[in-house]
């Protein structure tokens, strides 16, 4: 069963091309910033210069190098999206696991709670308290579109925990005397690893969303680089009547490709644990 | 041995509990050391409920359930409790969590209750559980549930009961998954069990099966018990209306339903409840037709 | 004769290779006839029962032909399939109770799939048809969910039967159901043949006791080929393949108790469709096998109407 | 964008509203777009009041388009204008008479006279009118005729009321009479009745319209007339879109600070500025930075004088700003003041960038970096790092900070800079509770005392919120300021005795460092309105602005010297 | 379905509380003080000026007051629909200025939500059953869903606006008009509005389209479509049963969608600089307006909150499943 999706895993266009980018990008993010000896703010060349070969992808208006704040940007967007994804992940599947294993009053209160934050726009009550907070570093940043961005994790998996409560291999590790922790953790959780996976990858790709907005704002990190950051740089600086095109493609770009390959793997991934959409 | 005593369970259902069900109305019957009694009644009569209520997956809402003279719910620990009860269920695929290998139900046996059994000595001793059911060890272990059939899955389950040394087993529609081929063998092997002394508690709607391996039954319908006793007696002479068009509605092989059969016309007949001695009527609500034969009143049921 | 099956193989494709579900099978349904298809879990019941409807996106057919009252059917061609089904062959399945689009009142959903395929629905009839299951001719202003499992079986099986195919098809219709429902189930079938809804059928069940009640006759299949084919009565009091003989004396029948007969089970599992052994399939679990079971016995008559493949079934 | 890419309305459609609401001429309620200014750069969010004592979020030409002043200054020659007094002068140590002009009248008809002037002069008895203070040391404004009044004081703060006579908006007694405090300071005043040339004419979330009026005073009196019919000032969003309307001449005037402007201004697009070279833009304050010398080791001037002289205000002015703003001279003072600048003092004292120096400074003082991470401890021992604040979102600033703190890194010394929300920092800065902090808050005006107060006020209260963040203490420095004040204007040379001094104690204490001059941005287009002020020898040089309280200092002049760009 | 509904009512209330109490509570225990800030902004010279003013605004915005009072007549002012002064704007009431700024968001969210979603779900479902349409139409909309809503809007900007000028793009209609009934001002108008209304639709119609093929693609597995098949029906009739079940679940999905989409519509007025509510937010966040930035956040969450139950409301006139679900059991 392992080995079978894996094989299609393999031969699943989708999920190959997502990852190839996603892992491309990853890549170019992690490395990317060692080739140069130089700081992606440093101002190195001159101003407003087109791509060429010695910066590839041209320089801002005080000189920087775009191609470098890209590279290191990655890093930023990468991270804001694996914090802010894990965190909402987590929560999602701490408030879904217990609401659906628990059923009851708890998952009244929690559902309800679910409902309460799914129905606050987020990016709105992000603002606020962003706006309020000050926040300034990646970290924060990616608490806070984690704790806001988890409700609907949250509901598929207590639909889905609550659908494996009531399989009989729950009640027979009843009947072997484990402990609720460990069946929703070593029984159901195990069974829904896809599902979780896609649930992660989707809240992934939506932290990353929020980030860039809240970046593009100028409510992101004030030290440091991301991809956002460098939108907000380059419509602030002009760079659109400028004509510094240069400027705001390549980050814009870099996020749709990174968020559209990992709804694509996504997509992908769906096909390969669900043999019904294999035939597709 | 386990005694239930006017059980009731109540499900609440809707939104913040807003509706309640009974899913099981007073019930009261015992099962003995060695007795195999089989519960009997059509889909949603309350048979699962009262098998978990007995393993203690769900909670009792009424009346008591005590295992020698102990009520379970006093039982703080419910491993001590597993030790002695296990159970069974209908569909041995689901029994086992796909994402592990199908032994894992036995490590989990372990972990929890011998966490200090040498690997070796574990594994004879699941050698030993494995062949008491009639299974290869070499051909099941290691596995994982797909590879293994239905019949080989079950049996593994009831071995898994066994490595407990347990004193009952509810089993709760463990053969109707099954095919036809390999569910005597199952069959079987719980009278074979019985006759090591375990209390069994069959559950099913497929009376003949029922009838084949056990002592005593009781017939459900609604939650309620409507007939029970001594098997041959229940089968033989049925006493309650209900009782007796399931039993007519049960395919023979080598007879036909006769036209009459076919419309059910079997209603009419009234039950033996009023028939029976106004002193035989020792436990509420059932009458003592014979030695170890209760009914309930049918026309109180319609009302 | 209404339906004729020559040497039909449907395989399924796979990873590992082609599941050879239906390997060479050859039988008839005469009109009028009940036909009761019975064989352990695998042996391709269904797959026989689908490849007559529908071959679902894996399935595949290799060779064979079927014939419905002298047509030809195109098995492999889904557009042309359209024209038999319904009209010539219709199917209950075995998930009546999620067979109705949800959002739709059954009448309308009707209306608009006899509209769809052309026909003019017949109102009248259709009440008719439902009074005839004991259902009052509001169930049509309904949806689904306001109906119970027994009676969205019933309206499906009105549904099924609307055009009164030539074959009707019944997948596992009882597997799930109490022995009351399926008495009830069961007895719905055949007063559909009787009151000529239907001309013949075919019952897949893994119950030959159920089975019995109301088939004329009972095919047993054994990993993807068929092993038996009798009268119903023929079948359960004499049958003469070794596989059958064992499966119906494994049948616990009421009354029979463990203490006064112990049953036997047949030891052994079937082989893997994937690539099943030559020869025939039951021989490793045959008590009587002998060499010339490395051949694969023919599907012959041994008596009128009794068909069986096994050497030693003269 | 906007204004001029947009399809000019089809004609004679006459669905327009009517009444006064439709601008005359215009079809379906298009302003002609050769009788329209545009400007932009003021206002940075829709108009919300058009009350003139609120000097900081009024509707901009609230002040200067219907209200005026009595005086007009203009920076750029240090000279005063009579504006609606005819005359004013000192006649006696304590006493200033003021004649006011004869024959201006409110746009409501009523005539305009000494009470309207006495009145607004009175308002500021209320607690909350911001020149309120003006009455600690003004004693009486008293009516001698109708065009007559005499103000009597207290103390003779000769700097601070020359700065009044052109900064107050007069306002008509006969309406204003009666508001309550909260409705003379809170008040919306929908319906501004002015002296001015313009008329409220409508307004919009993203646009303050003007309408011109007729018969404004100073036609028939001084024989100027404001040409644009409409000014519809936009309303900023962004520097983005106020250049992309440029860009499209749907602006005339943008007094956006617009990053790259040089670049548009070299190349072909129309684009002009005032200097047509760096640094393009007229300076219109200084940028500061503030030591907390409450705190250690900001306390010790040796350190301060190695801060100032580590930081990189070249690489600002070129990398940050494209050149579009000049480093500032030591003093801080901006070049409309070069005059009161001691050039002996700023050349014997004056500190430029030199991080050798500064690194010596520091040696020489103590300072020395013990650990070997590059950067130095205080004597005592103790590691020094310093935050450097700046409001988050101003980006320019932000890039600034960014610079300062990588040059004094590169001098030893450890700065980093820090991006508060500007409320966070306005606490802190507010409560002294910071290390270094950049502001520029006080403008050019008539005086420099205003910079000295800024930079020397006394005594240091819980929270300072105007002036002297960093809590410098020094008594002498503070008497040399309110003497600076007492100096009648035209006493330059007296001026200049004690801007000297002060200029001594400033660059020998450095409490605070100046750094950059900002411009006044200005940008125009020469496509439907010509005769811009430049630097140019024949253009008009007055500032070439509409921001809140220059168009006293200019602005309005501006306007009276526009001329179509097509003949008509 | 009264229950349905009253404990839909429920948690709409609650959530509305608890909006309310986090809007109320964050600028209370957040560092920076508005009134010295909006001082500051003042510039005013002296010191002493200062403090008469701050003490005057002070009591004005009530900021002297216990907080359980502050918070009570936070209430009491909300109830009578008073959002309080806005700072920025002073003294304009908060009120209105987020009514004169509701039009616009408005007129780009429900044009653009109810298009795209109407668009998408069609296209979607139309993708699903075309194997050229699927593997080569649909790529694209993926990247559309992952494209960040500013960057769209700013490469539209770019592109249609700066570049090609057929586009406006900033404001809400020329600054050369004032509103009126003409054709030149509506005109106008309409250029303004197409851009970031495009922006707004693309990206969402993007994750219609990728929501409904998928959707579609679950409901073709469906039981009932396999016995549909079974009796021949064509394939028109199912994919519009199909279709019909489908496009159910997408209305949930509207539903918790709409904070992704207002957002979404708040970025892209700010790069438009469209007059609605985003652009709002942004300078009420930049101006450090906490009385505007809570009013707007109440106002969009009252919004979203009534936009939800509308959707729960249309959800059970089109679902017979939930009205008789909840009839019987729920
Ligand atoms: N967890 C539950 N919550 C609410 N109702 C329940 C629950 N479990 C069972 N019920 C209800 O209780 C009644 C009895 O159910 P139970 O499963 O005991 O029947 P059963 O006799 O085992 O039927 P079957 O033969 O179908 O297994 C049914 O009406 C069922 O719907
Ligand atoms: N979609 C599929 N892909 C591959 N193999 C399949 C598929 N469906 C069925 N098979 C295989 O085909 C064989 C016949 O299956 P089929 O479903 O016809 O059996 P059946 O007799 O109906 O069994 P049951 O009684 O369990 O329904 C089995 O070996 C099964 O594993
Ligand atoms: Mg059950
Ligand atoms: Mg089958
Ligand atoms: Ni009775």
């Amino acid at each position: 069963m392992r080995y079978e999706a894996l094989h299609f895993a393999l031969r699943n266009r989708k999920l190959v091309a997502g990852t190839v980018v996603i892992l491309v990008f990853l890549v170019a993010g992690l490395a990317g910033p060692l080739m140069f000896d130089h700081g992606p703010n440093d101002y190195v060349g001159p101003p407003m210069a087109a791509p060429s070969g010695e910066f590839w992808f041209g320089t801002t208006t005080f000189g920087q190098d775009v191609f470098a704040q890209f590279l290191y940007g990655l890093r930023a967007t990468f991270l804001v999206g694996v914090l802010g994804g894990v965190l909402a992940a987590a929560v999602g599947m701490v408030v879904g696991f217990v609401a659906g294993y628990r059923g009851g009053w708890v998952d009244e209160l929690l559902t309800m709670l679910t409902n309460i934050v799914l129905v606050l726009p987020a990016l709105v009550v992000l603002l606020i308290v962003n706006a309020y907070l000050g926040v300034r570093s990646i970290g924060v940043q990616a608490l806070f579109i984690g704790l806001t961005s988890w409700p609907w994790a949250a509901r598929a998996i207590r639909a889905q925990t609550f659908s494996l409560r009531s399989r009989d291999f729950v009640d027979l590790a009843r009947l072997s005397g484990v402990r609720t922790p460990r069946i929703i953790l070593r029984e159901i959780a195990p069974n829904m690893s896809s599902y979780l996976f896609l649930t992660f990858i989707l809240l992934f790709g939506s932290a990353i969303l929020i980030a860039a907005s809240l970046d593009f704002i100028g409510l992101g990190p004030t030290e440091g680089v991301s991809l956002g950051l460098m939108l907000n740089n380059a419509a602030r600086w002009s760079a659109l009547q400028l004509g510094l095109w240069w400027w705001f493609i390549p980050p814009g770009a870099g996020i749709t490709a990174i968020v559209g390959a990992l709804y694509v793997m996504n997509v992908g991934l769906d096909e390969v644990f669900n043999p019904k959409l294999r035939e597709m | 041995m386990l005694k239930l005593d006017g059980v009731s369970k109540v499900y609440r259902v809707g939104a913040f509990g807003g509706r309640e069900l009974k899913a099981v109305s007073d019930v009261s019957f015992e099962v003995g050391e060695g007795e195999v009694v089989s519960l009997i009644g059509e889909s949603g009569s309350g048979k699962s409920t009262l098998g978990r209520m007995i393993l203690r997956l769900a909670s009792v809402s009424g009346g008591t359930i005590t295992l020698d003279g102990r009520d379970i719910t006093s039982i703080k620990d419910r491993k001590e409790y597993y030790r002695q009860v296990q159970g069974v269920f209908q569909d041995p695929f689901s029994c086992y969590n796909p994402v592990f290998r199908a032994d894992r139900v036995f490590a989990m046996i372990k972990e929890q209750y011998f966490p200090r059994a040498g690997a070796d000595e574990w594994r004879k001793r699941v050698e030993g559980a494995l062949e008491s059911v009639r299974l290869d060890p070499g051909n099941v272990l290691g596995k994982y549930p797909h590879q293994l059939s239905g019949g080989q899955l079950q049996r593994m389950l009831i071995a898994r009961a066994v490595l407990l040394d347990i004193r009952l087993l509810v089993a709760d529609e463990i053969i109707s998954m099954l095919d036809a081929s390999t569910r005597i063998d199952v069959l079987n092997l719980l009278a074979d069990l019985r006759a090591r002394g375990l209390g069994i508690l069959f559950v099913t709607h497929d009376l003949s099966l029922g009838n084949y391996v056990s002592d005593r039954t009781v017939v459900l319908r609604h939650g309620k018990i409507v007939e029970m006793g001594r098997t041959d007696l229940v089968f033989g002479s049925p006493a309650h209306p209900y009782t007796r068009s399931l039993l007519a509605s049960v395919p023979r092989l080598h007879a036909k339903w006769t036209d009459a059969e076919m419309t059910d016309a079997v209603e009419d007949v009234p039950c033996a409840y009023h028939e029976a001695p106004q002193e035989s009527r020792t436990r509420p609500g059932l009458a003592e037709i014979d030695s170890d034969h209760y009914v309930a009143c049918a026309d109180k049921e319609k009302a | 004769m209404a339906l004729n099956v020559t040497d039909l193989r449907v395989y399924y494709r796979t990873l590992r290779g082609e599941v050879k579900a239906l390997d060479g099978v050859t039988f008839s349904v005469a009109d009028g006839e009940i036909m009761g298809l019975a064989g352990e879990s695998g042996s391709g019941k269904s797959t026989l029962a689908k490849s007559l409807i529908r071959l679902d996106g894996r399935m595949r057919h290799v060779g064979g032909t079927v014939e419905l009252d002298g047509a030809a059917m195109p098995l492999s061609d889904d557009d042309a399939m359209d024209e038999f089904r319904f009209r010539k062959v219709s199917l209950i399945p075995q998930y009546s109770m999620s067979a109705l689009n949800p959002t739709r009142k059954i009448g309308r959903m009707v209306g608009e799939l006899l509209d769809s395929r052309g026909e003019r629905p017949d109102r009248a009839e259709l009440e008719r048809r439902l009074e005839l299951v004991g259902l009052s001719k509001d169930v049509l202003d309904r949806y689904p969910i306001e109906l119970s499992g027994g009676m969205k079986q019933r309206v499906v099986m009105v549904v099924s039967t609307l055009l009164n195919p030539s074959l009707l098809i019944a997948d596992e219709v009882t597997s799930a159901l109490d022995v009351s429902s399926q008495k009830a189930v069961a007895t719905t079938l055949l007063g559909f043949r009787d009151r000529g809804l239907v001309t013949s059928m075919m019952v897949v069940t893994h119950d030959i006791s159920l089975v019995y009640q109301i088939a004329d006759s009972i095919m047993v299949m054994y990993a993807g080929r068929l092993a038996e084919k009798a009268p119903a009565d023929v079948l359960v009091t004499a049958p003469r393949h070794p596989y059958t003989q064992q499966l119906v004396s494994a049948l616990p029948e009421v009354g029979v108790r463990y203490e006064d007969r112990r049953l036997a089970g047949i030891p052994g599992s079937p082989p893997s469709l994937l690539k099943p052994p030559g020869g025939c399939r039951f021989r490793d679990r045959c008590p009587l096998a002998f060499d010339q079971c490395a051949e694969q016995p023919p599907f012959a008559e041994v008596a009128p109407g009794h068909l069986v493949a096994c050497w030693k079934a003269e | 964008g906007g204004g001029s890419s947009t399809p000019t309305g089809p004609a004679g459609d006459g669905a327009a509203g009517g009444g006064a609401a439709a601008p005359a001429g215009g079809s379906g309620g298009a302003f002609p777009r050769n009788e329209t200014l545009y400007t932009s750069g003021t206002q940075w969010g829709p108009p919300a009041n058009w009350n003139p004592l609120r000097e900081w979020d009024f509707a901009t030409g609230t002040k200067g388009l219907v209200y005026e002043t009595l005086f007009m200054y203009d920076p750029n020659t240090d000279k005063f204008t009579p504006w609606l007094a005819e005359s004013g002068d000192w006649t006696g140590e304590l006493e200033y008479t003021l004649k006011l002009r004869k024959g201006i009248t409110w746009s409501d008809g009523k005539p305009f006279t000494a009470d309207d002037v006495i009145f607004t002069f009175e308002l500021g008895k209320m607690e909350t009118v911001p020149y309120h203070p003006l009455w600690d040391w003004m004693k009486s404004a008293e009516k001698v005729d109708d065009y007559t009044i005499k103000f009597t004081f207290a103390t003779a703060n000769y700097q601070e009321w020359a700065n009044h006579l052109y900064s107050r908006a007069i306002v008509p007694k006969h309406l204003w009479e009666g508001r309550s405090e909260d409705e003379v300071m809170n008040g919306v005043n929908e319906k501004p009745v002015g002296t001015g040339p313009y008329a409220y004419q409508s307004h919009d979330q993203d646009r303050m319209v003007w309408v011109k009026r007729d018969g404004w005073w100073a036609t028939k009196a001084l024989n100027k007339d404001v040409k644009p019919k409409y000014i519809v000032d936009i309303v900023n969003s962004s520097n983005e879109v106020a250049m992309g309307l440029l860009l499209q001449k749907g602006l005339d005037l943008s007094n956006n600070f617009l990053p790259g402007i040089a670049n548009l201004v070299k190349g072909s697009f129309g684009i002009k500025t005032y200097y047509d070279q760096p640094p393009y833009m007229l300076p219109a304050n200084t940028t500061w930075m503030w030591f907390n010398t409450a705190k250690k080791p900001m306390d010790d001037k040796e350190f301060r004088k190695a801060v100032a002289y580590a930081i990189d205000t070249k690489k600002i002015v070129e990398g940050v700003y494209g050149n579009l703003v000049k480093a500032s001279d030591p003093s801080g003072l901006l070049p409309q003041w070069d005059k009161y600048v001691d050039k002996n003092v700023t050349s014997a004292l004056g500190f430029s960038y030199n991080p050798d120096k500064a690194k010596q400074l520091l040696a020489d003082a103590g300072y020395k970096d013990r650990n070997g991470d590059g950067l130095v401890e205080s004597p005592s021992g103790a590691k020094i790092s310093l935050k450097l604040i700046v409001p988050a979102g101003w980006t320019d600033w932000m890039e600034a900070a960014r610079v300062i703190s990588s040059s004094a890194k590169a001098a030893g010394i450890d700065i980093e800079a820090d991006f508060p929300d500007y409320n966070a920092l306005v606490d802190v800065r507010n409560q002294g509770k910071f290390d270094l902090v950049l502001n520029n808050d006080k403008q050019l005006a008539n005086t420099p005392w205003l910079y000295y107060d800024y930079l020397f006020r006394l005594p240091v209260q819980k929270l300072q919120s105007t002036t002297n963040f960093g809590r410098y203490e020094n008594k002498r420095a503070w008497e040399l300021t309110q003497q600076l004040d007492q100096v009648k204007p035209e006493d330059v040379e007296g001026m200049k005795k004690i801007t000297s001094e002060l200029q001594k104690i400033q660059l020998g204490d450095m409490p605070v460092v100046p750094l950059w001059y900002n411009g006044l941005w200005s940008q125009t287009t020469d496509s439907t309105w010509k005769n811009w002020p430049t630097s140019a020898a024949d253009a008009p040089k007055y500032p070439p602005t509409v921001w809140r309280n220059w168009l006293e200092m200019g602005g309005t002049l501006m306007l009276t010297e526009l001329q179509p760009a097509s003949g008509g | 379905m009264r229950r349905y509904f009253g404990r839909k009512l429920l948690i709409y209330g609650l959530t509305f509380f608890v909006a309310v109490t986090i809007n109320w509570m964050i600028p209370r225990f957040m560092p920076g003080d508005p009134v010295q800030s909006m001082l500051s902004r003042a510039n005013v010279a002296q010191p002493a000026a200062v403090e008469a003013m701050r003490a005057h605004y002070t009591a004005m915005f009530g900021f002297d007051l216990p907080l359980w009072q502050q918070y009570l007549n936070f209430w009491g002012a909300l109830l009578r629909g008073d959002l309080g002064i806005s700072i920025w704007l002073f003294p304009t009431p908060v009120s209105d200025v987020i009514i004169r700024a509701v039009p616009y968001t408005l007129g780009l969210l429900i044009p653009s939500i109810l298009l795209s979603w109407f668009a998408g779900n069609r296209f979607g479902a139309f993708a699903a059953r075309r194997k050229w349409l699927d593997n080569t139409v649909l790529p694209v909309g993926y990247v559309l869903t992952a494209t960040p809503y500013m960057w769209l809007a700013i490469l539209l900007a770019w592109a249609l606006g700066i570049v090609a000028g057929v586009f406006p793009v900033a404001g809400a209609y020329g600054f050369d008009l004032q509103p009126s009934l003409s054709w030149g001002f509506v005109g106008s108008l309409a250029e303004h509005w197409f851009l970031p209304f495009a922006s707004l639709f693309l990206v969402a119609f993007g994750g219609w389209a990728i929501g409904m093929r998928n959707m579609i693609i679950y409901e073709l597995e469906a039981d009932y479509v396999n016995y549909l098949r079974a009796l021949g029906a064509p394939a028109r009739l199912v994919r519009r049963y199909a279709f019909r079940n489908a496009i159910l679940p997408q209305v949930t999905g509207l539903a918790l969608q709409l904070g992704v989409l207002v957002a979404g519509a708040l970025v892209t007025e700010i790069v438009f600089s469209y007059p609605g509510l985003g652009h709002l937010i942004l300078q009420a966040i930049q101006n450090q307006d906490f009385f505007l930035l809570q009013g707007t956040f109440l106002f969009i969450v009252i919004g979203v909150l009534i936009a939800n139950f509308v959707i729960d409301v249309a959800y059970v006139l089109v679902d017979p499943r939930t009205r008789t679900g909840m009839g019987e059991a729920a």
